[in-house]
């Protein structure tokens, strides 16, 4: 089950934003900074060359080191989600802190995305 | 001491001051001690109005960014300006969910979360020399509350 | 994305504002990930020219400080400036131990920091119209040292 | 031993800068904040106040909450080294971090004032 991950940190930035791993078609997104649009930009290229390799189902976006969103975070959920949704798939989010769950709730993502404790919780259910 | 206090900074219109932005206010604010949810609130705020000076003000071009930050007792008051393209309609603008670049995943929620994470908010812009932005919020300073 | 990036910041001379000021030069290098030590020394060189300002320069009395900072690569430049009363006589005030001021238990060492916390120092300044500080610091950030 | 320990927060300012205790003759300032110009006008008072009482002999800064100082910290760690010096009284500082022994080391303080581990230490051997 887990021999298939691949790790693929952004290795080529000042500061990366964000740890990709594919684990069962699944596209894990461990964001490590703010989700701003500057942040946005860096997880919209890269998982998008992720997803075009074509193995991928659902995505999950991990929260824990994040603690700060804006509306542009909201956009790039948007985004992936459209590009899973045709096949299929599912987005979730995961390790939410109260903060990230405001704009969450305010924006009426929970109608499209669900809400999961731990990654762990989300690949079970997904 | 007197109980006003008042900060202005330029800075170069680059996403990467987006952070730079949420972190000097956080800093003005720190001394009236708010709470977590405010500081959030206040870094939304200015996150938003800065990316729009970015984007579609500058439409990701040079340009010089102004934040100024004043705090008057508990109460803060925030202006973001840029000199960029400006809002020809500045109703339709803040209509939530509008947008004028879907093609860069914006998702129109930006002045809807001006107005849900602040007191007040005014829009002023002229097409061709620039928009501003004035917010407002009173700190409940934790002081105050307990 | 241009490799300089600038911002300017104006602030009440106001003693609360010094810890402002050192998280805004931390904030804005942040981006070079410089080490704990890195910004220990800016953080220092920058608390010493505000204060200078306040104390010296505005001798704590209202007026405004104007904080520039430039990274151009990985070369931080900083210019610390106010219109107070100037300096006479640059040349002692740079000698260690020298204040002014000792009734305010000044320690006479914000020059002797300055120069040894960072690269280049440099102190213009006119009596009666202000003094500016120019520093430089080469960030040796983690990334090219590892 | 512990039973003439008055500790007392300067709570009338927005965020206190330190805390102060009387033990023993001993003045123990608990830093808590970055102790620059701005922290040290509000030290340099309170403690002074403490002194004025008259049954002060030594002083112990403790730097456990505080990693940040310049040269205004010198100037007020310098300024009751003066007032304790001449009944015979002594300094020492605990708990200091690298940024601020570097700080010391470079200001030459410490041909004056005593370095230790912990305010224990500290108490124990002035
Ligand atoms: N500073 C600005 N300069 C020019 N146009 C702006 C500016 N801020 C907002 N706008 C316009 O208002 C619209 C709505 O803004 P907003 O609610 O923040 O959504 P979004 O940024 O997601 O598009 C933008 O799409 C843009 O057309
Ligand atoms: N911004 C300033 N405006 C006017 N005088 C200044 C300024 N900065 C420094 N000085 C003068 O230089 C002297 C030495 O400064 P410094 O080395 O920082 O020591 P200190 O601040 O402890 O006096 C000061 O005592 C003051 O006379």
């Amino acid at each position: 089950m887990e021999n298939n991950k691949e790790e693929l940190k952004n290795g080529n930035e000042e500061q990366s934003n964000a740890i990709f791993e594919v684990t069962d078609h699944c596209l894990i997104i461990k964001l490590t900074s703010e989700l701003d649009h500057h942040c946005a930009l860096k997880i919209r290229e890269k998982s998008d060359s992720l997803i075009a390799k074509g193995n991928i189902k659902n995505i999950i976006f991990d929260f824990k080191e994040a603690n700060f969103m804006d509306s542009s975070g909201i956009g790039v959920i948007m985004g992936r989600y459209k590009k899973v949704i045709f096949t299929g798939g599912k987005v979730a989010v995961t390790n939410v802190n109260e903060t990230v769950d405001r704009i969450f709730r305010i924006s009426g993502l929970y109608k499209i995305i669900e809400k999961y404790e731990t990654i762990k919780d989300a690949k079970k259910a997904l | 001491m007197s109980e006003t206090n008042e900060i202005t900074l330029e800075f170069d219109s680059k996403s990467k001051n987006e952070s730079f932005a949420r972190m000097v206010v956080a800093a003005f604010v720190s001394s009236l001690d708010p709470t977590i949810e405010e500081i959030a609130d206040i870094k939304t705020a200015v996150s938003e109005a800065v990316t729009n000076c970015i984007i579609h003000g500058y439409e990701n071009e040079e340009g010089k960014i102004t934040l100024k930050c004043k705090l008057d007792k508990n109460k803060l008051f925030i202006e973001i300006m840029d000199k960029g393209k400006g809002i020809e309609n500045i109703k339709q603008a803040m209509e939530p969910l509008y947008t004028s670049k879907p093609e860069l995943e914006r998702s129109g929620m930006g002045f809807a979360f001006m107005e849900a994470f602040m007191d007040k908010l005014e829009v002023l812009s002229t097409p061709g020399a620039g928009t501003t932005i004035l917010m407002e919020k009173e700190i409940q300073s934790a002081a105050s509350k307990s």
